[in-house]
């Protein structure tokens, strides 16, 4: 729980193009957002680290939930994916941190990015005694049969960081706390068409294939070029470096050779970002003069990389859904509700910041 | 139906060649085989007899010529379509599944179904009567290859014989079985006979050719050099014929007896193996060989004798027994220990415990020499070759170079291999586990010359042979075993057939008669408590 | 041993009443004919038509810096295929090499590490040392469980699949870990004659391992173990000592290779170093003529099927051909590859 | 090592064919028991290690021993032990199938893809392409006699190049509108066990019959022992050898349907990943060996059991982080592996 307040301070601006791009979406809400049940836009004003609430509020005894008392009864916290890379590292230590810190009980497990064993966790946590599971889903869409158990057993359940695709409103799922990747897409076109000046010769570093985060991140990029008019920006060049470092040098090495003009990188996380610096290093490029880079994540090393100017900006996805994710859920089931859907404010770093969000230990 | 010389051949083929890489293995060969008769086809090792075979029932593509099957110009694309045509074969050295139970085996391919499932109690029931007119008598519910080489080999020639096939062809169906399966074998290759199947009957044993067969071919390097019935020819021709040189010629060479030299009885043993036992394989049998002597063992199928061999050699662990070389014990149980204790021991089964196929034949025969041939970790390559070609030639391993693979050769060239990896090994004690198993006449001759010899040379010889007549010519004294217990010893005169198989007689009555006397009595005292 | 004495020893004795094949024949593999011997060597074939694709169709392939920049990337691969040729070689094979490459990095970044880093601050020569000592342990614990256990080796292997890359995240504490090591440098972008130095390296083992394989005792008896292990216990080879050390020398190469990669990235990502190199490895051996089954090693056959694999990812890359596409295209010149190799012992 | 369970007691009851060579007396009788037993023990090594941890599951494991965990765990089981049903004819066969993942994949998104035109083509396409797909494999297989290992590799890289073509990249999430009838399949139960675990069940004791019940798994194991043998034999080894893959693809055909039935919705196209390896592993525990011609039905499904179990065993009784969970359970992998290797050793032929 220590980035998102942090990391509050330097978001009005950030925010409010979130608000902005919402607005001038065609429905008026993000595709994950609609597709997570959430239709209609809370007026309520949002509070600090909150990009925008959608939906009914939820309340758990909707579904018959009852009321937890966090002193003796346990929870728990499934993880998607291993925790390898700073992201994830981050998002489980912000679960495990928060819950810590209030002295609850928390169980945690990892499926390793396999759909079926993330089934299986949240159940097994469930059959152990788990009153609630807060979880990061795989994807969207392919956790019914957990989901279902949960709502058979009256067990609260809190997606954080992806949304669930396919639930309407409360009915199925508690509250859920995202980032809205097709945003973060968007945001990461306009820094980069800001750092070109609308003019390059584009490579872009796809995640992994066949995972919604790296789909969603591509058409929000690519829409936004589009929606900017940004034709001076040509595309010459997407592969999937599989959100790694290794990949990313490797990936970037071959690509310099085949297209030596290209002058800007999109990579869809840090990661592959600074693999390509790796590989820009090597061949003597590295430094936003000679080719651009704008990253998503916002890890110490991509922030870090702004600062020595080989970076030009850093779309953050805020990994610490400890603290607001479990104050949801105490509001979910002991309280007065959270709402259906809520985006969290995601940062954004660049020369200007990049040092101060280093300084505060809000790029994690 | 009886067999004239007029009936039109079953299975023929003309002008059948066939070349590997370099190697002519058949050179322009015509046959005929006609039903209700037994076609012999005999040669040396590699003259071409397996090629023959395969080459016929569609193992391997026609190079040239033809095989004609009922009169009709045929090609088989595959055994399978051979087998579904009528023809049967029993290839050489070729196992069935061994993890499938014998009555699984028996029926493979053909398995007997009730309401579309495998009728097992029927599949079970004959199995056991199919091999009942063998005399096997197995628990057909056994996987195959818990069983010895023999019996399998007699599955595999029960299951051809009883798939009614118009054409049997045996290659080498007697290369494991000892006196007593050979016999029955061959009355069932009578009735086959009689019954108007046309019987290809492939071996190196003369004797049962000449008893069985009507018709004998003789196939040298490929070549077919002489046809005709049995009666027209002498086993002297016949031989002179396969090797290529004249009766006179062989007179002088002949080298079949081996017993005969000076007792050895007073010199300290060289190797004493005794009490071993092994928990339902071996019970305390002990053998004790002095330098410069043969001890044969002799036994019926499965009686223990490749297990007490193993045992010695470290191959296989004892529960107990002791057994020292020149008076010291020998403790580790292993392979490598008993190499450089000096004992070496020849398997019987080659493929699967014998030959590397795909090395050289160089590399085979080095490689159990190869601490001596090392240096540094490195081979000593001109001394290897040294080694390989004293032995290449010694034993007249027919290749075209020690570069050669050994899967390309002919098995009794393979055998040869063995030998030569064993003599390198300059052992003092020598365990051999059918040494002349499928090899020819010619080979045969020469390798029971070389175990004389190194007899002579102060050698300790363990021989194992299903060829009783081996046994009985070539050792000084015989220890028979039977289930996997010694029945006792034969020396020097007393050595002969019948006394082997009166001892293994003798011992099979006073074992039923234990049985029944013992049987009932102790089952009593039993229920009572 | 002098050329003199083995002329003298092997004359081909030529008994055979057939012409026998020449010895020099014999000696090339010629035995069976041109169409044969090229058949064999598919792999080479195979090559030759990528990089005439490659010169052809993809910009500035045909450039020092390009084979340059693919004598960077290929190292790791060779490297780790030469081990691999060699546990196929005796009937096995070895899943676990991608994660003793991780496990590799971690040691390696845990020892270089300044102390108050939590690492131990030794020196880049005595890191990698360690780190390839780990390798090699973790090798001979493989070898072990294969020869002494026997347990198959695809199971044995592939515990240590899943438990290496975890033994490597505890080792490193879960993250990458970026690592400041100047050799690195030197390592990424040293040449030797214009070849960068760790194409060397790999050469080095390449000639190495074949030496091994075709001069030593070791490689004799490794031959033999994959040709017929049974036999072999029966001819008194050292077989549970052969094979373990066979698995150990994986496990060595595994390190070295992971030891490159990590100069590569000048990081430790014991999550991500070697993912999936076994499956490129095993297709190199095979694509360069090795057998599964075991019983013959193809080094040179390796060392140019692993550079064939290598290519062909960075064609498709290079010509941007999209993941689902390069994934088909992969797949189905792999089969093609192996399809003109096909051994013809298999007939 | 493949005498049934049932041949076993036929002999012990006396019942069936004249047991023992009458001239051979007590031993070989003996000799016959012996073997019996300590073959059942070795062949069914993963029973006995699946009934050990179970039990000490239970009785460390509070919360292990619970019904619905139990239920769980099945469910969770049942579509890699449906795979590993596939694995099982081919590993027996000889070969080696690594493609099942991507199958299941294929099958997955197809099933999904399917969905709006019905339930009967959301189930019946997905399982004619990935028998499909299974028989082109085979045939390469067999035809040209590629080494399956290889094929099968290229066979999951090029189907899951398939999957990520038919989704756009994986950009398509296909999912099924509304409620269509086959979702019974995934989301259905009998007293209280989920469709799929009774699915599984169905095709363990349909794979155990055509495994030793028919020429077909005759041939199979036969294949798989020796096929140059075989061949000679007169089996139809590359018939046999094409149909195993068929099975295999077919396999994970059906878990993937099932697994979209389950689910209800869309998967994203990267699952699967890695499913081949947990299918194998599960084989080889279950006693089937790699090298070809000895293995068991059985055996597959208490390995299965076995793996997931341990799995969660993990999450029930330890909270672990995930890269201690992966090294314990690699561990246990091996721990298990050589045991079973070790038992069958001790029990079995001695060599
Ligand atoms: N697959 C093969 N590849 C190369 N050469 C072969 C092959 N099979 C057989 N040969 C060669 O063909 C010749 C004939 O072999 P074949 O097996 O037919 O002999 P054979 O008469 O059956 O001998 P034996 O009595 O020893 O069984 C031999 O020189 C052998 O080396
Ligand atoms: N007639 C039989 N009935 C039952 N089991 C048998 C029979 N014959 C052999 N066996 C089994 O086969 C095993 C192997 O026998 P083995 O081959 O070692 O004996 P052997 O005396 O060398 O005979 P062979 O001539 O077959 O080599 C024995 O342990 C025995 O259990
Ligand atoms: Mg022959
Ligand atoms: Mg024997």
């Amino acid at each position: 729980g220590s980035g998102a307040p942090a990391a509050s301070s330097a978001a009005s601006e950030p925010s409010a193009a979130v608000s902005q791009s919402v607005g001038a979406d065609q429905n008026g809400v993000p595709a994950a957002i609609t597709a997570a049940g959430g239709t209609e836009k809370l007026t309520t004003p949002v509070p600090q680290g909150v990009a925008a609430e959608y939906g009914p509020i939820c309340k758990g005894s909707d579904l018959g939930i009852g009321k937890i008392d966090f002193k003796t009864d346990t929870i728990g916290w499934a993880q998607s994916e291993k925790e390898a890379n700073p992201f994830r590292i981050a998002s489980t230590k912000s679960q495990v941190d928060a819950a810590k810190a209030k002295g609850w009980k928390l169980l945690t497990t990892n499926a390793q990015s396999n759909v079926q064993q993330e089934n299986s966790d949240i159940k097994g946590m469930i059959d152990k005694g788990a009153k609630a599971i807060i979880f990061s889903p795989i994807n969207s869409t392919g956790l019914g049969d957990a989901i279902s158990y949960a709502k058979e057993k009256k067990v609260a359940m809190i997606p954080v960081d992806r949304n669930i695709t396919g639930v309407q409103g409360c009915e199925t799922v508690g509250p859920q706390l995202g980032s809205d990747f097709v945003e973060q897409g968007r945001r990461a076109a306009d820094a980069m068409i800001k750092a070109t000046g609308g003019n390059a010769k584009l490579a872009i570093l796809l995640g992994a294939s066949g995972v919604n985060v790296t789909d969603d991140r591509t058409a929000g990029f690519l829409d936004q070029l589009k929606a900017k008019n940004a034709t001076g920006i040509e595309v010459v060049f997407q592969q999937t470096a599989d959100f790694t470092r290794e990949k990313g040098k490797s990936v970037t090495e071959t690509l310099l050779r085949a297209h030596p003009d290209v002058n800007a990188i999109y990579a869809e996380n840090d990661e592959m970002g600074l693999g390509a610096l790796a590989a820009l290093d090597d061949a003597g490029k590295a430094g936003t003069d000679n080719v651009h880079i704008v990253s998503i994540d916002g890890t110490k090393g991509a922030v870090q990389a702004i600062v020595e100017g080989n970076f030009d900006a850093v779309i953050e996805s805020n990994p610490a859904y400890g603290d607001s994710a479990q104050a949801a859920l105490e509001a979910y089931v002991n309280g007065d509700g959270a709402p259906a859907v809520t985006i969290t404010t995601d940062n954004q770093y660049d020369s200007s910041n990049a040092q101060q969000a280093l300084d505060s230990g809000a790029a994690y | 139906m009886t067999a004239t010389a007029v009936e039109a051949p079953t299975l023929a083929v003309r002008a059948l060649s066939k070349t590997f890489g370099g190697v002519r293995a058949l050179d322009d060969v015509s046959i005929d085989l006609r039903p209700g008769s037994v076609h012999a086809l005999v040669g040396e090792n590699g003259a071409g007899k397996s090629t023959l075979i395969k080459v016929m029932t569609g193992v391997y593509p026609i190079d040239s010529g033809e095989v004609l099957y009922q009169g009709q110009a045929t090609t088989f694309a595959s055994p399978r379509a051979a087998q579904q045509a009528g023809i049967a074969t029993i290839y050489q050295e070729v196992h069935l599944a061994p993890q499938l139970s014998v009555a699984r085996n028996f029926f493979l391919g053909r398995e007997l179904k009730r309401r579309g499932s495998l009728d097992l109690r029927r599949m079970n029931t004959e199995a056991a009567e199919g091999l009942e007119r063998f005399g096997i008598a197995v628990d057909v519910r056994r996987p195959l290859g818990e069983l010895g080489l023999g019996i399998q080999q007699m599955v595999a020639i029960a299951r051809a014989v009883s798939t009614q096939a118009r054409v049997v062809i045996m290659d080498e169906p007697t290369s494991s079985l000892e006196p007593r399966e050979v016999e029955r074998l061959l009355s069932v290759v009578g009735l086959l006979k009689e019954s108007g199947v046309c019987v290809v009957y492939v071996s190196h044993k003369l004797d049962e050719v000449f008893s069985a067969c009507d018709t004998i071919t003789v196939l040298r390097d490929g070549k077919l050099v002489w046809t005709g019935p049995t009666a027209e020819t002498n086993r002297r021709q016949l031989i002179s014929r396969m090797l290529g040189r004249d009766a006179a010629e062989l007179d002088e060479g002949r080298l079949t007896r081996l017993a005969g030299r000076p007792p050895v009885a007073d010199a300290e043993p060289v190797l004493r193996a005794e009490h071993l036992s092994r928990r339902l394989v071996l019970d305390d049998v002990s053998l004790v060989v002095r330098p410069g002597e043969v001890v044969g063992l002799a036994g019926l199928l499965g009686s223990g004798r490749s297990e007490t061999a193993k045992t010695i050699f470290g191959a296989l662990p004892l529960d107990s027994g002791d057994i020292s070389i020149d008076g010291r014990p020998l403790r580790r149980q292993s392979p490598a220990s008993r190499i450089r204790s000096k004992i070496a021991f020849l398997p019987e089964d080659r493929k699967a415990e014998g030959i590397i196929p795909e090395l050289s034949i160089r590399d085979n025969i080095g490689l159990a020499a190869l601490p001596q041939l090392t240096r540094l970790g490195f081979v000593n390559r001109s001394k290897l070759d040294a080694i390989v070609k004293v032995f290449f030639d010694r034993l007249r391993i027919r290749a075209y170079g020690p570069s050669q693979k050994v899967s390309e050769l002919s098995g009794g060239n393979q055998q040869k291999v063995l030998l030569a990896r064993l003599l390198c090994l300059n052992p003092r004690v020598l365990l051999l586990d059918e040494p002349t198993r499928g090899i020819d006449v010619g080979a045969k001759a020469e390798v029971q010359g070389l175990i004389a010899e190194l007899a002579e040379k102060g050698l300790a010889v363990v021989l194992i042979s299903s060829e009783l007549e081996e046994v009985v010519e070539g050792s000084d004294s015989v220890v028979v075993l039977r289930d996997g217990a010694q029945l006792g010893s034969l020396f020097g005169d007393d050595i002969t057939e019948d006394a082997i198989m009166d001892m293994i007689a003798d011992a099979a009555d006073s074992e039923v008669a234990e049985a029944t006397l013992e049987g009932q009595p102790a089952a009593e005292p039993e229920a009572s408590r | 041993m002098s050329a003199a004495t083995t002329a003298a020893v092997t004359p081909e004795p030529g008994r055979s009443p057939e012409q026998p094949p020449s010895a020099w024949k014999a000696r090339l593999g010629l035995t069976n004919g041109w169409a044969e011997w090229l058949r064999a060597r598919g792999v080479y074939l195979a090559l030759i038509v990528l990089v005439a694709y490659n010169a052809l169709f993809t910009f500035n392939f045909l450039t020092l810096a390009t084979i340059q920049l693919l004598f960077a990337q290929l190292p790791p691969v060779i490297i780790v295929s030469l081990g691999m040729a060699l546990v196929i070689g005796t009937g096995g094979v070895d899943l676990s090499v991608g994660a003793i490459m991780a496990i590799a990095s971690a040691v390696l970044a845990r020892f270089v590490l300044a102390p108050g880093d939590g690492g131990l601050g030794a020196s880049i020569g005595v890191a990698m040392l360690f780190a390839v000592v780990a390798g090699v342990l973790v090798g001979a614990f493989n070898g072990t469980v294969v020869a002494v256990a026997r347990v198959q080796p695809i199971v044995a292997t592939l515990g240590m699949l899943v438990a290496g890359r975890g033994i490597a995240l505890v080792i490193t504490g879960g993250a990458l870990i970026e690592l400041f090591v100047p050799f690195f440098k030197t390592v990424r972008l040293g040449k030797l004659l214009g070849v960068p130095y760790v194409m060397w390296v790999a050469a080095i083992l390449a000639v190495a391992a074949a030496i091994l394989v075709r001069r030593s005792a070791f490689g004799y008896r490794l031959l033999a173990i994959g040709g017929n292990r049974r036999a072999s216990v029966l001819a008194g080879l050292p077989v549970q000592r052969t094979l373990i050390t066979v698995y150990a020398i994986s496990g060595g190469l595994a390190a070295v290779a992971g030891v490159i990669a990590t100069a590569r990235l000048r990081a430790s990502d014991p999550s991500f170093t070697g993912l999936l190199i076994e499956l490129t490895a095993i297709t190199a051996v095979v694509v360069g003529g090795g057998a599964l089954a075991g019983g013959q090693v193809r080094i040179l056959g390796t060392v140019v099927g692993a550079v064939f694999i290598q290519l062909l990812e960075t064609t498709l890359v290079s010509h941007n051909v999209p993941d689902s596409g390069a994934r088909i295209v992969e797949a189905l010149i792999i089969i093609a590859a192996i399809y003109v190799q096909r051994s013809r012992s298999t007939s | 090592m493949t005498v049934d369970r049932d041949e076993v007691r036929a002999a012990a009851d006396g019942s069936g064919v004249a047991a023992v060579a009458p001239d051979r007396g007590g031993r070989a009788a003996d000799l016959l028991r012996t073997r019996n037993l300590t073959s059942i023990v070795s062949r069914n090594a993963a029973v006995v290690g699946l009934a050990v941890v179970v039990i000490v599951g239970i009785i460390v494991v509070p919360t292990f021993g619970s019904v619905d965990n139990f239920r769980n765990v099945a469910l969770a089981a049942s579509f890699i032990a449906i795979i590993a049903v596939g694995m099982t004819f081919v590993i027996i066969n000889g070969g080696i199938d690594l493609s099942v993942g991507s199958t299941y994949a294929l099958a997955v998104i197809l099933s999904a893809m399917m969905s709006p035109y019905g339930s009967a083509v959301a189930v019946l396409v997905p399982l004619v392409v990935t028998a499909a797909v299974g028989l082109l494999q085979g045939l390469i297989i067999a035809r040209l006699r590629l080494p399956a290992f290889i094929v099968t590799l290229a066979g999951l890289t090029g189907i899951r190049g398939l999957v990520f073509l038919i989704t756009h990249e994986g950009n398509d999430v296909p999912q099924i509108p509304g409620f269509k009838v086959f979702e019974i399949l995934g989301t259905g139960s009998f007293i209280g066990i989920g469709n799929p675990v009774w699915i599984a069940i169905v095709l363990f004791a349909i794979g155990w019959w055509v495994l030793n019940r028919t020429a077909f798994g005759q041939s199979v194991q036969a294949v798989g022992g020796n096929a140059q043998a075989a061949e000679l034999m007169g089996l139809p080894v590359k018939r046999t050898t094409a149909t195993v893959y068929v099975i295999s693809g077919l396999c994970a055909g059906i878990a993937g349907v099932l697994t979209t039935a389950l689910s209800g919705g869309g998967q994203e196209a990267r699952i699967g990943d890695a499913y081949e390896l947990q299918a194998i592993a599960a084989v080889v525990i279950g006693g089937t060996l790699l090298s070809g011609g000895v293995g068991s039905m059985v055996g597959t499904a208490a390995g299965i059991a076995l793996l997931f179990v341990i799995q969660n065993l993990i999450v029930q009784g330890a909270n672990l982080n995930s890269y201690v969970q992966q090294v314990v359970s690699g561990g246990f992998l091996l721990i298990v592996v050589i045991l079973q290797a070790t038992v069958s050793r001790r029990s079995g032929k001695a060599t």
